[in-house]
């Protein structure tokens, strides 16, 4: 167990109608790391993301942030306190722009109350918008409706977003799904440089290049419950993390795969 | 016959309309609250306004105060506990509630303050039509004749309306506007970047409530206040207007107000053009065909400009979900 | 000014006639009725009528224990007396000369406070529960078409009340006007609707699914459409509403519940057709079809449904159901050019209430609007008695945001 | 812009111009009568010569029912110069645009307002419809001597069956009856069920619909036909009476009091109506509308002008508000004995009619009704 | 079945072309890939084949049949499948009414169909009875795939199939796929996932801007480097 750890969160359970969705007894996220959260399809990491956030209420649980109880609080409140999650199924704010998209993250903004909605601070923002948006390669999209976004734009816009709010602690849901690899590679560079600067990140992933390649630490979910925690290469050299769920054939060529199968 | 219709772009309903819609542009166009109680609150500032100067006998600003703080009152009675739910669920409790508070004003339970089904008449605007500067008795203003308080009332009218219009323009162009534009898109992803989406919902209908209530002060000036006024049918008139004019468009509102009342009239001048010419045979079902050329009207007018004359083609193009 | 001169010289007139033997149409008096409690007259009672200077007339009570004392004098105060054996009353009235009250009253009396037994309350809550439970299958079988149409295309048809009211004209013109057996007049009413329903889709709705209208643009074209068909509707029936049959299958009486027989008919026609579409939606392809077109339109024509052919079904069954709902309700009560109009919003709280798109939460949903509207009248009043239905569709939605039968969505 | 003063109301120099806002199109068709009524008057004032020299002119606007699109109508009559405006159909509605009205100096008559709250409001306003109250007293009148001690009310929720109401119970009190169930409907609602069981429910001995002829069909077949509550024992309203498609076994022995000095006047002037609007249901207030346009055209034969404020300065005086007048009951020979400078005193299709200091009618004679076994109504034996 | 597009132009709003004149071909017993950085325009050309967005040139054939502008359900009678990228699944429904959408068309086979689906994915076997809207993304994205292979189609339009999953189960989509083509299907697939595609496509078109930038087949693509530099990254490596 990390010995600095920004969250820690205890039994945490959720269950549907007879199915455990997530059954936590306790996992902690260290302080300024990559932790990576992995685990076969229908694990509970969605739903664990949304118990987190205050989405979704668990049956029982616990968990603080940065000392703080969060477990009860609504969302926003949640989000108030750094902890900023992106969703797996994107949430765009349609008929709004890009950059209008982007300057909702930025927090803490005093025109944003009703009582001093004069009170704007766009130029800094905007300035911070378009550069973030420029490395997610959608400054040429900037004035467009988010609703004209492809799949993985709306992917890339929506993790732009939280991190355009600057948070302590960022989560992101599956944020390379659908992305270009190739743009891909470029983000993780962005995203160790955010590490670098402080902000803790806890992410879903099931793309394992990029796992290896910037977590400092995985933690793997199957059916609910945490079955491994540690550094990325011993965790997923592991027995039952290759057979829960990287499969035995992860790191052969497919067309191998082919070949054997039909000979 | 077009000219005397075009009087309708100026008058006292029509402003007071213009007004109550730009109040539901707030909830609807701006917020994605399908608010079908706008009535309701316009009942509200009416009635605050009429009871309060004619049965507790408060003087005209003190009772503006007094509709305009109900407004408020019931806003919040009705949000707090509706606005978690979702918007097609939201439009049918609204409604309710403005039908449930316009068969308490209509019931004869409540008529010692109210006047039930009889309603207040105007001398409530005495404060108002006292301040005339306009020389008293018919004025005509172009090819329209108006009444000096029908004429007075409007100047005040548009007066208001252009305020608050300008009013709100600075305030959908203010990040707090944006705000309220992303949580018309998709609550979650506000709740998820830390806006507090309750609250704004809450302060968006409080802020439409209060226009339209101040738009039902201004509404029964010139007549008199009667419960049967507020049913359904104004709302889904504002709606119409809300729609024709352009939802969250600025002065959207304002256009959809006066094209609908010009619609309203030239409808009613043709129906009598029919009688005249002897094509109708009497002035009973000419009325009648009036109205289906009200709603062919509306109609026509929503599939060659489904947008609205000032909305966004584009934008429209991305259904609300 | 004037009418001081009127009534001064009204009142000398008066005065001159006075005393006079015949009965004349101005004469002041006195008359009453004197009974016991349990309404039978009292009879052989002495009433004597005294103003100021004394008694000015007696009469005795007669068998259906009326008096009457007349003329008096005019108009003043007088003081009234009934006496009889065991019962003395003693009342002063006065007389005014006024355009609005007559110059003889009427003095009823009761020589007892007991009044007769009225109808108990648990009587009177079957009587209006069964009444509730009538009214909830009108509304649930006028709100299903409403339900559907929302359920394959998100749109809140403001003019479905105008199908209703379709069906409650074309009811009248078959059953009363043509004459046909009221079954027959709902049968083809019926069918009627359903190519009414058709021919509203054919010339709005699929032109304008066809643009790429906006949901609430729609919604907006359907109150112009709404009003449009309405007002054309009075242009062919005119304004006055109108009973629905001649026949006359009489009243049931069942323990303390009266309903005409009409009613338990319409009772059993709506179970059975509701019933009947229930099972259709959930069960049949097509009602799947349209649980998935209102789902994702666009996914279920990518998977092969043919999303117009499915609107025009559910536009026919909607139209012929909001067609046979009217019917019923014209039989129920009357019909007129907005009678379906009228029930809109009892429909829309029905749906809401059932959570939107699913045919039995409608049933359900319709049912308690329709009770409690018409069992709550028995504590609020009458002329708000749409109030509790309201209200009841309100505090359910506190309670259950999605509705009874909704499902509350998956976040993320 | 150009301002006309106050004293030179444009049109006082042309014809007289009527203007009439009453509904076209709404309350059930209960105002189509008195819209019939209007163009009958108008035809019969310029049969007999028109008035002031020239044929009366007639604008007849769609009030609707509603305050918005009646404020729109009114001000086509105001742009038109109306020097009288028959109308509104119910009080509320006159309250709403008396304003309007009277600010362009026309004068407003309402041959169907009934409500207590328009009394004196306006110097410009007369109404030649009597108020509810004389009728609520003979309506109890008549429960009493037919041995009724108790009684039973449904009653519209309008400005017309509130006001109705709290006369009818108020007569019914001071004559010690026992008001057992009071039941307000709304236009609007779908079905009447729980009025007519709350009333059945309460036992009275008596029951009293004030209700238009449109919403009261099903209330009778239920309450006489389901619910076998005896048939002369209800009793209606004016604007109850009127023709009905229930069965006509329901209806008889239903009875009610209308305004008129003469049934046989009443019965002409229905069969005119249907002359002239053969859908005609309910003739409520047909007669009192009329009367309004008589009066008014006889003011201003009277004031020898068309302005509005000289006809309204006349208006008592026709009426019968001079001692010694001549009574005459036609516009002809009114317009006739005004011709010769007799002073007059009309006495209308609807009764006495003579304004108060008010502008309020009075002298209102009332014959009895009944609805016969054919489903008819007519003068009760 | 072969399917074709040549020079396809079109949009979604008017006056705004998102696809420049592109081209696609896959024959029967062929998996085709297409790869392109997002926004390219790869889920708008399947999108056009269905109908969905507005071709302002170009022709689309089935089969040597020109079926542009066809309606969608003619398409899926032709055997023409679909998967979309996103909202894929029929939230309000369970899982079983999904696939029975699924062969909406011809639902005397769907018992037989079922079995087949739920040997492929037994994932859905334990969920008939769930609603979609409440499955994991995974989950969704499986069902979709189930969903769209219900009719046993003869040309299959895949949008991303593997985002979402898990290592495991990407690889089975990918065998599966192949699986598929060979039974004579003509596949055409678009990817992220853009190693794993190659590996298996018979051939592949590089999307960029609306327009065909690279063509090959997949071991060619591999190991372009101005592709690997532009599209596929070195993560991988
Ligand atoms: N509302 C719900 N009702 C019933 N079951 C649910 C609900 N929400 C989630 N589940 C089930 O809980 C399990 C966990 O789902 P979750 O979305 O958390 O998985 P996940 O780990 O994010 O998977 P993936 O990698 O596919 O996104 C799944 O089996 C899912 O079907
Ligand atoms: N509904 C829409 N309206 C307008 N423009 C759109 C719409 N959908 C997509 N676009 C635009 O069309 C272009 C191509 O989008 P498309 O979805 O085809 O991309 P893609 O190649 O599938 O990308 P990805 O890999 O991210 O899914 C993008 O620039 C996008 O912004
Ligand atoms: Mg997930
Ligand atoms: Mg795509």
């Amino acid at each position: 167990m990390p010995s600095d750890s920004i969250l820690v969160a205890d039994h945490v359970h959720r269950h549907y109608a007879g199915v455990t969705a997530v059954d936590v007894e306790r996992v902690a996220i260290p302080r300024g790391k990559i932790t990576a959260l992995i685990g076969p399809n229908g694990a509970g990491k969605t739903t664990f993301f949304n118990l987190l956030t205050g989405f979704d209420k668990p049956q029982t649980g616990t968990w603080t942030f940065d000392g703080v109880r969060l477990d009860g609080r609504a969302p926003w409140q949640v989000a108030r306190h750094g902890m900023v999650r992106t969703f797996q199924l994107t949430k765009v704010l349609g008929r709004l722009t890009v950059l209008e998209n982007m300057l909702l993250g930025a927090k803490n903004r005093p025109g944003e109350r009703l009582l001093t909605f004069w009170r704007g601070q766009d130029r800094s923002d905007l300035s911070r918008a378009r550069e973030i948006l420029a490395r997610f390669k959608l400054d040429a999209k900037a004035d467009d409706y988010a609703a004209s976004l492809s799949g993985g734009q709306r992917k890339l816009l929506e993790m732009a977003r939280a991190i355009m709010y600057e948070p302590r602690m960022v989560m992101l849901d599956e944020p390379m799904a659908g992305v270009n690899p190739a743009l891909t590679q470029s983000l993780l560079h962005h995203i160790k440089d955010l590490k670098e600067q402080g902000m803790t990140v806890l992410f879903v992933e099931h793309d394992m290049h990029m796992v290896r390649y910037v977590a400092d630490r995985v933690v793997v979910m199957a059916e609910g419950k945490i079955i491994a925690e540690g550094e990325p290469a011993e965790v997923l050299s592991s027995a039952a993390v290759v057979d829960a769920y990287l499969g035995a054939h992860h790191d052969t060529d497919l067309r191998e795969l082919i070949r054997e199968s039909e000979s | 016959m077009i000219w005397e219709s075009l009087r309708e772009l100026i008058t006292p309903t029509t402003a007071a309309y213009a007004l109550a819609a730009i109040g539901l542009n707030v909830h609807f166009g701006l917020t994605g609250l399908l608010n079908f109680g706008q009535a309701g609150f316009v009942a509200v500032g009416a009635y605050g306004f009429a009871v309060s100067v004619m049965t507790f006998g408060l003087s005209a600003p003190l009772a503006i105060v007094v509709a305009l703080l109900l407004a408020v009152v019931y806003a919040l009675l009705l949000g707090v506990p509706t606005l978690r739910l979702r918007a097609d669920y939201l439009a049918i409790v609204t409604i309710a509630s403005a039908e449930i508070i316009r068969f308490a004003l209509n019931s004869s339970a409540f008529a010692t303050w109210t006047g039930g089904a009889n309603g207040l008449y105007n001398e409530y605007s005495d404060w108002l039509k006292g301040s005339n500067p306009l020389p008293s008795g018919l004025l005509s203003l172009g090819p329209w004749t108006f009444t000096a308080n029908d004429l007075w009332i409007a100047v005040v009218d548009w007066v208001v309306v252009l305020l608050v219009a300008g009013g709100i323009r600075l305030l959908v162009r203010s990040p707090w506007g944006r705000v309220l534009k992303g949580i018309r898109e998709d609550e979650h992803a506000m709740l998820s970047l830390g806006k507090n989406v309750n609250l704004y919902k809450l302060q968006a209908l409080v802020l439409g409530g209060v226009i339209g209530a101040a738009a039902g002060i201004l509404y029964v000036q010139p007549t008199s206040v009667q419960p049967f006024d507020f049913a359904t049918r104004m709302t889904f008139n504002m709606y119409t207007m809300l729609i024709l004019g352009g939802a969250a468009t600025v002065f959207g509102p304002i256009l959809g107000s006066m094209i609908f009342w010009v619609v309203m009239s030239v409808t009613d001048q043709l129906v009598s053009l029919g009688v005249d010419a002897g094509l109708l045979h009497d002035v009973t079902q000419g009325s009648q065909l009036r109205f289906v050329l009200v709603g062919v009207a509306l109609v026509l007018l929503v599939v060659f400009r489904p947008q609205g004359i000032l909305g966004n083609r584009t934008e429209l193009s991305f259904d609300a979900k | 000014m004037i009418r001081f001169i009127k009534g001064a010289l009204v009142t000398i007139v008066l005065l001159l006639v006075t005393g006079a033997p015949a009965l004349a149409a101005d004469d002041w008096g006195f008359r009453g009725l004197l009974r016991d409690g349990q309404r039978a007259p009292v009879a052989g009672a002495t009433v004597t009528v005294s103003g100021d200077g004394g008694q000015i007339g007696q009469d005795v009570t007669d068998a259906k224990g009326r008096w009457a004392v007349i003329p008096v004098p005019g108009p003043g105060k007088y003081r009234i007396t009934i006496k009889s054996a065991d019962f003395s009353y003693e009342v002063t009235k006065e007389l005014v000369d006024s355009p609005t009250t007559l110059h003889v009253q009427n003095v009823v009396v009761s020589t007892s406070d007991t009044a007769p037994a009225v109808a108990s309350l648990t009587d009177r809550l079957a009587q209006r529960a069964v009444s509730g439970f009538n009214l909830g299958l009108l509304i649930a079988i006028a709100a299903i078409g409403l339900s559907l149409v929302f359920g394959t295309s998100r749109f809140t048809n403001f003019a479905h009340g105008e199908s209703v009211t379709f069906g409650g004209l074309t009811g009248f013109l078959l059953a009363y006007v043509a004459g046909l057996p009221l079954l027959l007049a709902a049968a083809i009413a019926t069918v009627l609707g359903g190519v009414f329903g058709y021919a509203q889709d054919v010339a709005f709705w699929r032109p304008l699914r066809r643009r790429g209208v906006s949901l609430v643009t729609l919604m907006i074209a359907s109150i112009g459409i709404s009003l449009a068909i309405r007002s054309l509707m009075q242009f062919f029936f005119g304004s006055a509403a109108r009973s629905m049959t001649r026949e006359d299958w009489g009243a049931v009486r069942l323990g303390p519940v009266v309903l005409p027989a009409t009613s338990y008919a319409g009772m059993g026609i709506s179970v059975v057709v509701l019933i009947g579409v229930g099972l259709w939606l959930t069960h049949s392809r097509i009602g799947k079809a349209t649980r998935a077109i209102s789902n994702n339109s666009a996914l279920a024509a990518t998977s092969g449904v043919d999303v117009d052919r499915i609107q025009r079904i559910v536009w026919v069954v909607a139209g012929g159901l909001a067609a046979l709902s009217g019917v019923l309700l014209g039989v129920f009560n009357q019909v007129s050019f907005d009678m379906g109009f009228n029930l809109l919003l009892l429909m829309f709280a029905g749906v809401i209430l059932g959570g939107l798109g699913t045919a039995f939460g409608t049933l359900a949903g319709s049912i308690v609007v329709g009770v409690c509207t018409e069992v709550l009248v028995l504590w609020i009043p009458a002329d708000m008695k749409y109030v509790g239905g309201l209200a009841v569709l309100v505090i359910v939605l506190l309670v259950r945001p999605q509705g009874i039968f909704g499902r509350r969505e998956r976040i993320g | 812009s150009s301002t006309t003063g106050e004293d030179a109301a444009p049109a006082a120099s042309g014809p007289l111009k009527i203007g009439s806002i009453l509904p076209h199109t709404a309350y059930a068709g209960a105002g189509e009568g008195l819209v019939s009524a209007v163009d009958l008057a108008v035809a019969d004032i310029n049969d007999a010569g028109g008035v002031n020299g020239g044929k009366v002119e007639v604008k007849q606007v769609d009030s609707t029912d509603n305050n918005d699109t009646a404020s729109q109508a009114v001000d086509q009559l105001v742009t038109w110069g109306s020097n009288v405006v028959i109308g509104a159909y119910g009080s509320g509605m006159s309250g709403a645009i008396i304003g309007k009205i009277t600010d362009s100096g026309a004068v407003q008559v309402s041959g169907s307002n009934t409500s207590s709250s328009l009394t004196g409001i306006n110097k410009l306003y007369f109404r030649t419809a009597p108020t509810d109250a004389l009728e609520a007293a003979k309506l109890a009148d008549l429960a009493v001597q037919d041995g009724h001690g108790t009684a039973a009310i449904i009653a519209q929720n309008d400005a017309w069956g509130q006001a109705f109401q709290k006369s009818l119970v108020d007569s019914l009190d001071a004559a010690g009856v026992d008001v057992v169930a009071q039941q307000q409907f709304n236009t609007t609602d779908t079905d009447y069920s729980a009025q007519i069981d709350a009333v059945v429910a309460a036992k009275p001995e008596s029951v009293f619909l004030l209700a238009y002829a449109s919403y009261a069909g099903s209330m009778i077949e239920s309450l006489v036909g389901t619910h076998g509550f005896t048939s002369k024992n209800v009793y209606l309203s004016n604007s109850t009476l009127g023709e009905y498609t229930i069965k006509p076994a329901l209806l008889t022995g239903l009875r009610g009091f209308l305004a008129g000095p003469d049934p046989q006047v009443e019965a002409d002037f229905e069969t005119r109506l249907k002359a002239a609007n053969g859908g005609l249901k309910s003739f409520a207030y047909a007669a009192s509308t009329y009367d309004a346009v008589v009066v008014s055209a006889l003011a201003a034969i009277a004031a020898k002008s068309n302005d509005g404020k000289a006809i309204a300065a006349r208006m008592t005086e026709v009426s019968g508000g001079v001692a010694g007048a001549t009574k005459c009951t036609t516009f002809k020979e009114c317009a006739g004995l005004l011709g010769q400078g007799k002073a007059i005193d009309y006495d209308g299709l609807s009764g006495g009619l003579a304004f108060n200091a008010q502008n309020d009618v009075t002298e209102t004679a009332y014959q009895l009704y009944a609805y016969g076994a054919d489903g008819k109504y007519a003068v009760a034996q | 079945m072969t399917v074709e597009v040549k020079g396809l132009v079109g949009g979604y709003l008017p006056g705004i072309d998102i696809l420049n004149g592109c081209d696609l071909t896959a024959a029967p017993g062929e998996l085709v890939g297409i790869l392109g950085p997002n926004g390219a325009g790869k889920s708008t050309l399947l999108k056009a084949v269905f109908g969905m967005v507005k071709i302002r040139s170009g022709t689309i054939l089935v089969n040597g049949e020109d079926v542009t502008g066809i309606r969608a359900n003619e398409l899926v009678a032709r055997g023409v499948a679909f998967v979309p990228q996103n909202n894929n699944v029929f939230t309000d429904l369970t899982v079983r009414e999904n696939l029975e959408i699924g062969i909406f068309q011809r639902p005397k086979e769907f018992a037989h169909r079922l079995e087949a689906v739920c040997a492929l994915f037994p994932d859905l076997t334990g969920r008939l009875k769930q609603k979609a809207g409440s499955l994991s993304g995974g989950q969704r994205q499986t069902l979709a795939m189930g969903r769209a292979l219900m009719t046993g189609p003869s040309v299959l339009l895949l949008d991303e199939p593997s985002a979402g999953l898990s290592p495991q189960r990407q690889d089975e989509v990918f065998l599966h796929a192949h699986r598929i083509k060979k039974s004579g299907v003509a596949v055409v697939m678009v990817e992220q996932n853009a190693r794993r595609c190659l590996q298996i496509c018979d051939r592949a078109y590089v999307l960029d801007q609306g327009k065909n930038a690279h063509h090959g087949t997949g071991e060619e693509l591999m190991h372009d480097p101005k592709v690997i530099e532009l599209y596929l990254g070195t993560l991988a490596d």
